[in-house]
């Protein structure tokens, strides 16, 4: 086969496959061992995270590719004139992954990780009667890592829908195993929003395939749609004297295109669809509907992985197709423009009003989800680096605040009441201060560095748009969201009142005292290593700046 | 030279700062404002035998203010060598005065420190050379008069009155403001010098100069403001000599004087102020006669004479020009503050400053009876004492601005002033004959004791709001402050020290007129109209004698009752500040009002169209997996459509 | 030879109907017959796309292989889902709203709501 | 307009013909076998496009696991045998749907009947897109999405096997009837 | 170096002591004291020795970690260091505020000078903006948390919220604002900009840059009618976050206008100015008003504060070298001003329990002359008094505005001279009516307009109402039992309050008197900023 394959560049997706098999391999020798699953899965997501470590430092337009198709195997598909052509192709690689793309798969991967270790199995077990969960759930787990790391690298539309659907029906499942009755409820509304976003965005690859003739989301795919005469598929091959346009159809190999616009259109068409089928993930409004029902039906740490790892698949995949789009230089799509200042609004709003702390991060993923998407209108370099930036920006002080919240639901059990939180500045600093700082880092005040940086980050491809109406909206918005945090971070600081802090203390003793000491400190782990990371690149935002490049 | 006027500036400063550090200590308190004050009146001294005639003597430094240039100088002539002795000698009488007259006062330190920065304003503003200076003076007098006034802070009247005083004059201080900002514009600076050499310009000059007419009608009590002058009575009496006298109330002559050369130019300003000054002078003169108070019987004596010195600024012509007003400021420095120490030591003695109640108090007093039948001469203007070379200077100073092309506006001044002359010889003429006939010739009084009198009316005329700009003062309620004064603290014999003060007033009232020999044309008598004048005064004083059937009745009580009534209580000014002060409280309740349901209405209601949103949200977000299709599904045929349409 | 602006307008039309079957029907097994339509109507775009000449590694014959095999993986987690809601609630109807409360909590939690955010809440009028 | 063109014409009308019935009928086991008829018929249009190997495999998966899979979810769900009238949504939303459907089609032809308007593919002669060059294709080129998507089923049934195992801590709890709100 | 260490120093001093668990312990004074002392003295060495810092810090966004001093910031950075020592000083001689450890209350304090100083001294536009946000939530925490403890917990709350939210609106505005500029003009750096002095951005540009940064900083000035948040935050803030705010995070609103919109856009400030100077004028006319009648002192202070930089933005928008002086003399003016009578009013407000004007109670010249004297000071410069430090910026501004730079609507700017200079007399009166009611201790009349809401006043304060105007012995008697058993005694400043007091009543005369200390310190700055001439030598 003329297709090439690098092992050393396919660690990143090959670990957590390997974590996967291992996983049921384990299970088949030692069934009885809980925590196996969740520790080879464990590993397994920080070798991912050691994986893509060769990819940061790249530069430039370099990148890390694999499988790539050498431009031989690219003529031998075609014949004639298109061969020609193709001689010319650059190489395209289903694996191709560069600065950008290594930091996002570093991110879902570190992020999987701390989910996992806030999902450390205790010894007293939830579900006494459901033996085969932790295996299952460790292997829905890393499958969704595989799809997510996949999908940031692919460049085609192939690897790309397969990587995607990867990285979904995983999270359906592990929502569904939370096992609660409105677990269930918010896996059916996921379940039915994601099948129809997966049928809008086949029909989204099937419109982007029409118009482009490839199968690849490359800049050159997007150009050979709405140039006259291209690399591509429809592309007009010089017309040579004496023939005529109609004769050129058939096998002559170089098609006819009636009208580049109409080609434009249909990969316009295709690219919205494609924005559409991701946006649900991202939960965009107006597909954001699953998002509360299905956070608050699953447990923490899945929820957690939710607004993180999916998040990420999401971006990532939006971006390859966005990537490819930018050469285009299509400017602003108004479409993003509208999405964003609805996520936003919606999302702040609606978080306005939630006491249920699990419910609150829903919302406010939906309203970040606007953030994060805002700088695309700019389908530019600028915008996308923009938007992956606010994405790890609000992935890390997400995952710091649900790691609290997972640490304090292991303590209390009314640990999803935004009242479990009063006074926990007095009782425990150290969580209450990352608490603190991951609120803050979210709704963009300081000392959360990160998150103020990501607001500039992410307002400036709009305003180098000249797009000033969705700034005023983001400025807005950037103040409904403080109001959101705050009022959670409010009683964060206030001094306990005495009465119910007494009350509520011996509980918490004895409830700590039955959980085992090890699933919190795996927790604890879990909390500090996002707290780190979230203090350190606050202290120098530019770390994770220059990640992207 | 110049450190000279420096120190004349900086002393009473330093002596006031001394003073409040030193409150506790009243020995020494009164040893730093007395000996401060008599080296003042020492350098002044120098500083008038040999002026330095220059008008560039540094301050502070000049300010980096942009273009705008401000030197901060300070100068040294003949006129603010006149002045400034006038005002130490004052000073230094009155912080002699006041060591006796506060002798068992808790809080004589701060009063006599507050004196000293009161002195210190009033030789900045003589001494300045800067707009700037001047306007820094000017509310240096204002804000102490606020806290002379308001001495005796336990009585609601004197807080009033001390409110009233600073509020209307710093309302009139806009003008004075704006018209100091206009003529600093024009000039570009704010140096004297560089402001009255300046040309072009005219609305600039206009409103400078209208404005500094505002402000001194204010500070000086010209009509409309006028009426803060007699509640500035609830002042112990040496702050109420102070501010009438030499100071504050004069000051506006001053700045008028320095300003002269503009207003000379500008005949619109000065017809504004001849008009205001004429209707002050000849107004005051008639309540001042109607007064049942003898303290408020001088603050109106004050406001007619502080209006002649203006009528003079604005009827004389350019060739004479400001020195008969200042030779009027200075002898009316002199005789007014004889006249309030004089009367405040009468109040010691007669535990009252009713007229009611002083009637005859006076006879045999020997040295007071003097000085106040002296400062009453000069005031009414009989030769030879200083008043009368004064005020002649003035009218015939405005005379010969009236024939010599001063026009209307100059005879308006020369009616008035003649007016005003024979109405202050029959107000003297009304006051000695109460205080002098003894009490055994006068008819019986149907008032019984002044508490009681003055009691019964007080309680209506103070009712205001909290909030009230204005506030109602009882017309006789200044008798209260000495009533109580006197009750709480006995009579007391005057020290040496405090007679010798007033013996020096009484000398200079009579000697004074020797010392304006020093300004040129300050002194202009003409022979006519001082023999009218004269003839006038003697017509005046025989009416007055034989109306009050020598003394017996109060010549006052021929006017009828309800007339005198609301003269006393100045023809009910005080209401119309009151309902000022009522409009400015209805528009600040209004702001409030609207501040609260208007201005942050708008937040308010941006919190409940966000809760309310979200409960609508919540509403549609429960879970339904249908509506969560149908929301998706519709989305996307939105922007898809949006987004084909809007493709490039 | 072919036009292929039939098979085009099939593929409209059938992504039209599934759009409509989604939204029409409550029954959550009838709803995935409307997705299969839709993912038909690209599944046939794909192919009348692919079937142009010059399409590089067969790839509107590949991607529709791969698309239907996605379509299987996915069948079988539904109907897993569907399932557990039947199991569940006794129904799989998606116009309900799903009762969200969980199983009694340790403590069941009856305290009314706090005011929902106080902030801004407008000066207490002295 | 050729003998081709005339062919799918049939096929494809029975296809769009039968799915609209299966998302209008009141009769749920008939929507699933409607669902049948479309499929197959659309494997009918498959071939007559010339991609054999799509057709079959689409009878195959499609027709033969996924429909099959179908009635076996309604089955279990005890889906009533016979007309039904709950299972439509509310007329409104129906409307909506319609609209939406509608506006999908149009949307979808507007801009695609342009973009193949007078493309014509010679099939007679051997499509060059044949069996073996799919085989070619699936395992030289696209290698690495088909392995992933194995990996993909290996979890979906994974998945599918445990939440179908899934035991509910709550349900010996009464169960709510349907469309009940409980709070 | 310096610099650095001076902006570190508060910054770790906060960490050390938000970090540590104890309570009020010797150590936490001690770290408190330590570093806002050497803060200070660090201050003092960078702005004497002018010294500047530049190094990479987000690279990929051009961000560098450039802060220096010039004229324009040097007072401001002097004021935000001492003002923080006196805070501090202040704080550590009395009880901490209830709610919270007192290491956190001190922490949040010199948070909020880290961000002041770092706002003060950034010489990069997103620098600036990011140090601008720092201060929020340490000021937040001190409203929210350690506010007045006398009023519920919902006001509390929303005087704590509203602080936030209205400045997080206008600094995202005027982040907004910043990078449209920073777009178009391809630099973030403050001197450059100022270099740049708008060229190359359209007229219209540069007046929707102009207008989108006046939004945001107005909102934090605060100007006119976007004012509403000061009042309640200034009345429940704890005294220490009072005088913070007002002497020192005002500042940075007007301070931004000048180093943002002044030298950066002038034409769009040049545009706009008729409209800043209504809303200054309108601010000086509707903070005078509403002061007449408010009733509670710290609500009242906080509305004097919307006039006095009503004077500011009138200076500013005036557009000349003289306005320019006028607006930072005024603004370190009003900074030392407010300090002292918030610390006053705070001192006041802890021991009587409330701010209620209309409580009867004893004047402070007889209960406690020392409060009372400084008090008096503060009115008198709050009013303007000349001689005092806030007459030279008031009196400068209107003459600005009466002469204004060329392009300036002449006329409208005459009209609101005049109107400002009646703002002045609603100052004397405003201020003349606290001291009245608070020095002199008048027995309020409104209390006798409305003896149902004067609940605090109870029995005595009703039997004093209606001794209160009667005049004579008697009822001068009942008032002065009534005030006695109402208003409680005073106890007078002590220690080291009074030292923080009578420093800045020091100051507030010394500065008055000597304004050139000040004027010319900015003065060769002011006019190279204007004519955009840089700013750095």
């Amino acid at each position: 086969m003329s297709v090439s394959v690098d092992v050393a560049v396919l660690w990143p997706a090959l670990v957590p496959i390997a974590g996967l098999v291992l996983v049921l391999v384990a299970d088949l020798v030692v069934p009885r061992l809980r925590r196996v699953p969740y520790a080879i899965a464990g590993v397994a997501s920080i070798a991912t995270v050691v994986a893509t470590i060769p990819g940061l430092g790249l530069g430039g337009g370099s990148a890390r590719s694999t499988f790539c198709i050498s431009a031989a195997a690219g003529a031998s598909g075609a014949s004639g004139a298109a061969g020609a052509v193709a001689a010319d192709l650059p190489q395209t690689c289903l694996w191709q992954a560069d600065a950008l793309t290594s930091t996002l798969q570093l991110a879902a991967a570190l992020a999987a990780a701390v989910c996992i270790a806030l999902a450390w199995p205790g010894a007293s077990r939830r579900r006494p009667a459901d033996a085969t969960s932790e295996p299952v759930e460790a292997v829905l787990l890393l499958a969704a890592l595989t799809g997510t790391v996949v999908v940031a690298a692919s460049r085609d539309v192939g690897t790309w829908l397969v990587a995607l659907e990867l990285a979904t029906l995983p999270v359906i499942a592990l929502v569904a195993l939370s096992g609660r009755r409105s677990a269930v409820a918010g896996a059916t509304q996921l379940l039915v929003t994601s099948l129809v976003s997966f049928a809008l965005l086949v029909l989204g690859v099937a419109l982007w395939f029409a118009a482009t003739g490839s199968p690849f989301l490359t800049p050159d795919a997007a150009l050979s749609s709405g140039r006259a005469q291209g690399v591509g598929w429809f592309s007009y091959a010089p017309l040579g004297p004496g023939e005529t346009a109609t004769t050129m159809s058939g096998a002559a190999g170089a098609t006819v295109v009636a009208w580049p616009s109409v080609s434009a259109g249909v990969l316009s068409l295709g690219v919205v669809l494609l924005l559409a089928g991701v946006g649900f993930k991202l939960s965009l409004v107006p597909f954001h509907a699953w998002t509360p029902t299905a956070y608050s039906g699953a447990s923490t740490p899945i929820a957690a992985f939710l607004a993180t790892v999916s998040k990420v698949a999401a971006l990532a995949a939006l971006l390859v197709v966005l990537r490819a789009v930018a050469a285009l230089g299509t400017p602003a799509l108004i479409t993003i423009g509208v999405l964003a200042a609805l996520s936003m609004t919606l999302g702040n709003l609606m978080a306005l009003r939630q006491d249920d702390v699990v419910r609150l991060l829903a919302w406010s993923t939906v309203a970040q989800a606007g953030w994060v998407v805002m700088p695309l209108v700019s389908v530019s370099a600028l915008g996308i680096g923009a938007s992956a930036t606010y994405l790890l920006a609000y992935v890390i002080g997400t995952l710091v605040a649900f790691a609290v919240v997972a640490v304090t639901l292991r303590e209390r059990p009314d640990g999803r009441d935004l009242t479990a939180y009063d006074g926990l500045w007095h009782r425990k600093p150290w969580r209450a201060g990352a608490l603190v700082l991951a609120l803050t880092s979210l709704a963009g005040l300081p000392p959360g560095i990160i998150g103020l940086v990501g607001k500039v980050v992410a307002l400036r491809p709009v305003i180098a748009e000249g797009w000033v109406w969705l700034a005023v909206v983001a400025a807005v918005n950037a103040v409904i969201g403080v109001a959101v945090y705050l009022r959670w971070l409010r009683g964060v600081i206030t001094a306990p009142e005495p009465t119910s802090a007494d009350e509520a203390l011996p509980v918490t003793a004895t409830t700590a005292a039955t959980l085992a000491t090890e699933q919190r400190r795996v927790a604890l782990a879990g909390l500090v290593v996002a707290a780190a990371v979230l203090v350190v690149v606050s202290v120098q935002p530019d770390l994770l700046l220059r990640l992207l490049g | 030279m110049s450190w000279i006027v420096r120190m004349i500036v900086v002393l009473p400063a330093l002596a006031a700062l001394a003073g409040l550090l030193a409150r506790r200590q009243r020995l020494l308190a009164a040893g730093i404002a007395i000996g401060m004050s008599a080296y003042v009146a020492v350098l002044a001294f120098i500083q008038w035998v040999a002026p330095a005639r220059t008008a560039d003597i540094e301050s502070i430094g000049r300010l980096s203010t942009g273009a705008l240039q401000v030197p901060l100088h300070l100068l040294s002539d003949r006129l603010s060598g006149l002045v400034a002795l006038a005002v130490a000698v004052v000073v230094l009488a009155i912080q002699v005065f006041t060591a006796w007259y506060l002798r068992d006062d808790p809080r004589y330190g701060q009063f006599a420190a507050t004196v000293s920065l009161f002195a210190t304003g009033m030789l900045l503003l003589v001494q300045a050379s800067d707009l700037v200076l001047i306007l820094v003076g000017w509310e240096i007098m204002g804000w102490c008069s606020w806290l002379l006034i308001g001495h005796d802070s336990q009585r609601p009247e004197a807080r009033r009155a001390a409110y009233k005083a600073f509020i209307v004059t710093r309302v009139a201080d806009i003008g004075m403001v704006v018209g100091l900002v206009a003529l600093a514009v024009r000039a570009g600076s704010t140096d004297l010098i560089t402001v009255l050499t300046a040309s072009g310009h005219d609305t600039a000059l206009t409103v400078g100069l209208v404005g500094v007419i505002i402000g001194v009608a204010g500070k000086s009590g010209l009509i409309p403001f006028h009426d803060w002058l007699p509640d500035a009575m609830e002042g112990p009496t040496p702050a109420s000599a102070l501010i009438h006298a030499a100071t504050m109330v004069a000051a506006g002559s001053y700045v008028i004087a320095r300003l002269f050369s503009l207003y000379a130019s500008h005949d619109g300003a000065r017809t504004l102020l001849a008009v205001l000054a004429s209707a002050t002078m000849v107004y005051a003169a008639l309540l001042a006669f109607a007064q049942t108070d003898l303290k408020r019987m001088l603050a109106y004596s004050t406001l007619s004479q502080i209006a002649i010195m203006l009528a003079a600024l604005a009827a004389a012509p350019p060739d004479i020009g400001f020195a008969p007003a200042i030779g009027h400021l200075v002898a009316h420095a002199f005789f007014k503050a004889l006249l309030f120490l004089g009367a405040g030591w009468l109040s010691v003695l007669a535990g009252a400053t009713a007229l009611a109640a002083l009637r005859g108090r006076l006879h045999g007093t020997g040295a007071l009876r003097w000085s106040i039948g002296l400062g009453l001469a000069a005031l009414a203007g009989v030769p030879p004492l200083i008043g009368f070379f004064t005020k002649d200077s003035v009218i015939e100073t405005s005379i010969e601005g009236a024939t010599g092309g001063g026009g209307a506006r100059a005879w308006l001044v020369v009616v008035a002033l003649f007016v005003t002359v024979v109405l202050t010889a029959t107000y003297c003429a009304r006051a000695w004959l109460l205080l002098d006939t003894p009490l055994a010739a006068a008819e019986p009084q149907s008032g019984g004791s002044p508490n009681a009198a003055t009691g019964s009316d007080v309680p209506e005329a103070v009712v205001v709001a909290e909030e009230d700009l204005a506030v109602v003062t009882a017309a006789d309620s200044a008798d209260d402050a000495e009533v109580e004064r006197v009750h709480a603290h006995g009579h007391a014999p005057i020290t040496l020290s405090a007679a010798l003060a007033v013996a020096t007033l009484a000398a200079l009232t009579v000697f004074g007129t020797l010392l304006l020999f020093s300004l040129t044309g300050a002194l202009k008598p003409g022979i006519v109209s001082a023999l009218l004048s004269l003839l006038l005064v003697v017509g005046a004083a025989y009416a007055v004698w034989t109306l009050s059937d020598r003394g017996r009745h109060d010549v006052a009580d021929r006017v009828p009752s309800h007339v005198r009534d609301r003269a006393v209580r100045g023809f009910g000014a005080d209401t119309a500040y009151v309902g000022v002060g009522r409009a400015v409280t209805a528009v600040a309740r209004l702001v409030v009002a609207l501040d609260r349901d208007v201005v942050d209405a708008y937040p308010r209601a941006t919190v409940v169209a966000a809760r309310g949103l979200g409960r609508v949200g919540e509403r549609s977000h429960r879970g339904v997996p249908s509506l969560s299709l149908l929301a998706l599904l519709a989305g996307v045929v939105v922007i898809a459509v949006l987004g084909v349409t809007a493709w490039r | 030879m072919i036009h292929l602006q039939l098979p085009a307008a099939l593929a409209a039309l059938l992504a039209g109907i599934g759009v409509y079957g989604v939204l029409a029907r409550r029954n959550a097994v009838l709803v995935l017959i409307g997705v299969e339509l839709i993912l038909n109507a690209a599944n046939l775009l794909l192919v009348t796309a692919g079937s142009r000449t010059g399409a590089p590694f067969a790839a509107g014959p590949v991607l529709t292989l791969f698309v239907i095999t996605i379509a299987a993986a996915e069948i079988c987690v539904a109907l897993a889902v569907v399932l557990v809601l039947f199991r569940t609630t006794g129904a799989i109807d998606l116009t309900a709203v799903p009762d969200l409360t969980d199983e009694p909590e340790p403590e069941p939690d009856p305290q009314p709501d706090p005011e929902p955010e106080p902030d801004l809440r407008g000066e207490v009028r002295s | 307009m050729t003998t081709r063109d005339i062919v799918f014409a049939a096929v494809g009308a029975i296809t769009a013909l039968s799915a609209l019935l299966s998302v209008t009928t009141k009769h749920v086991v008939h929507s699933a076998l409607w669902l049948l008829v479309s499929l197959g018929s659309l494997a009918g249009c498959y071939l007559v496009l010339g991609q054999e190997l799509v057709g079959l495999v689409q009878l195959l998966v499609y027709v033969g696991a996924i429909v099959v899979l179908v009635l076996f979810a309604l089955m279990l769900t005890r889906a009533p045998i016979g007309p039904h009238a709950e299972i439509d949504t509310p007329a409104w939303q129906r409307v909506v749907g319609a609209l939406l459907g509608a506006a999908t089609t149009v949307l979808l032809a507007a801009l695609l009947l342009p973009l193949f308007s007078g493309v014509t593919v010679e099939l007679d002669g051997g499509a060059p897109g044949g069996t073996p060059a799919i085989a070619q294709a699936v395992f030289g080129t696209w290698v690495w999405p088909f392995e992933l998507l194995s990996v993909l089923l290996l979890v979906a049934l994974i998945g599918a096997f445990a939440v179908s195992r899934l035991v509910l801590r709550s349900e010996d709890e009464t169960v709510t009837a349907r469309g009940e709100v409980r709070r | 170096m310096a610099l650095t260490l001076m902006l570190l120093l508060p910054l770790l001093g906060a960490v050390a002591l938000i970090a540590i668990p104890g309570d009020e312990s010797r150590v936490e004074r001690g770290i408190a004291l330590g570093t806002t002392v050497l803060t200070a003295l660090l201050a003092v060495v960078v702005v004497t020795g002018r010294h500047e810092i530049d190094a990479p810090w987000i690279r990929s966004l051009g961000i560098r970690w450039h802060f220096g001093v010039d004229g324009i910031s040097a007072a401001l950075v002097i004021l935000t260091a001492l003002l923080t020592v006196a805070v501090v000083v202040h704080t550590l001689a009395g009880r901490f505020p209830a709610g919270g450890s007192g290491s956190t209350f001190l922490g949040c304090i010199l948070l909020v000078e880290t961000g002041a100083l770092a706002t003060f001294l950034a010489r990069d536009a997103i620098l600036f903006f990011i140090a601008f946000e720092v201060v929020l939530v340490p000021m937040w925490v001190l409203i929210r948390s350690f506010g007045d403890d006398h009023v519920p917990d919902e006001r509390r709350s929303d005087a704590a919220g509203r602080f936030v939210l209205f400045t997080v609106l206008g600094s995202t505005l005027m982040l907004v604002g910043i990078l449209f500029l920073v777009h178009h003009q391809g630099t973030s750096d403050l001197t450059e900009l100022a270099r740049l002095h708008g060229d190359g951005i359209s007229r219209s540009l540069e007046t929707a840059i102009a207008g989108m940064l006046l939004l945001g900083l107005g909102i934090k000035v605060p100007l006119w009618p976007v004012h509403t948040w000061l009042p309640p935050a200034h009345t429940v803030a704890p005294t220490a976050g009072s005088v913070l705010l007002a002497a020192v995070l005002l500042k940075m609103g007007t301070y931004g206008i000048v180093r943002l919109v002044v030298a950066t856009v002038p034409n769009g400030l040049a545009a706009l100015s008729p409209v800043l100077a209504i809303l200054g004028v309108v601010g000086i006319l509707w903070g005078g008003l509403a002061c007449l009648v408010e009733r509670d002192l710290k609500r009242l202070i906080a509305y004097s504060s919307v006039a006095h930089m009503g004077f500011v933005v009138l200076a500013l928008a005036s557009g000349s070298d003289t306005g320019l002086q006028a607006a930072l003399l005024g603004n370190i003016a009003h900074g030392v001003v407010a300090a002292l009578l918030f610390f006053v009013v705070g001192d006041l407000k802890e021991q009587w329990g409330s701010a209620d004007l209309s409580t009867v109670r004893a004047g402070l010249r007889d209960t406690s002359p020392r409060l009372g004297v400084v008090l008096l000071v503060g009115l008198a410069a709050a009013l303007g008094l000349p001689g005092l430090v806030s007459f030279w910026g008031e009196f400068l501004a209107l003459y600005a505005a009466w002469s204004p730079a060329p392009d300036r609507p002449v006329a409208l700017l005459r009209v609101c001279v005049v109107l400002g200079a009646v703002g002045l007399a609603l100052a004397a009166a405003y201020s003349l009516r606290v001291a009245r009611l608070v020095w002199s201790g008048e027995a309020s009349g409104a209390a006798a307009e409305v003896p149902a809401s004067s609940t605090a006043a109870g029995e005595a304060g009703r039997a004093s109402t209606t001794g209160a105007p009667t005049v004579g012995a008697p009822a001068e008697g009942v008032a002065a039992e009534g005030v006695a058993s109402a208003g409680g005694a005073v106890v007078d400043a002590r220690g080291a309050r009074w030292a923080v007091v009578l420093t800045l009543a020091v100051a507030v005369v010394v500065l008055g008197v000597l304004p050139q200390l000040l004027l010319g310190v900015s003065g060769p700055d002011a006019v190279r900023l204007i004519t955009g001439a840089g700013v750095l030598p």
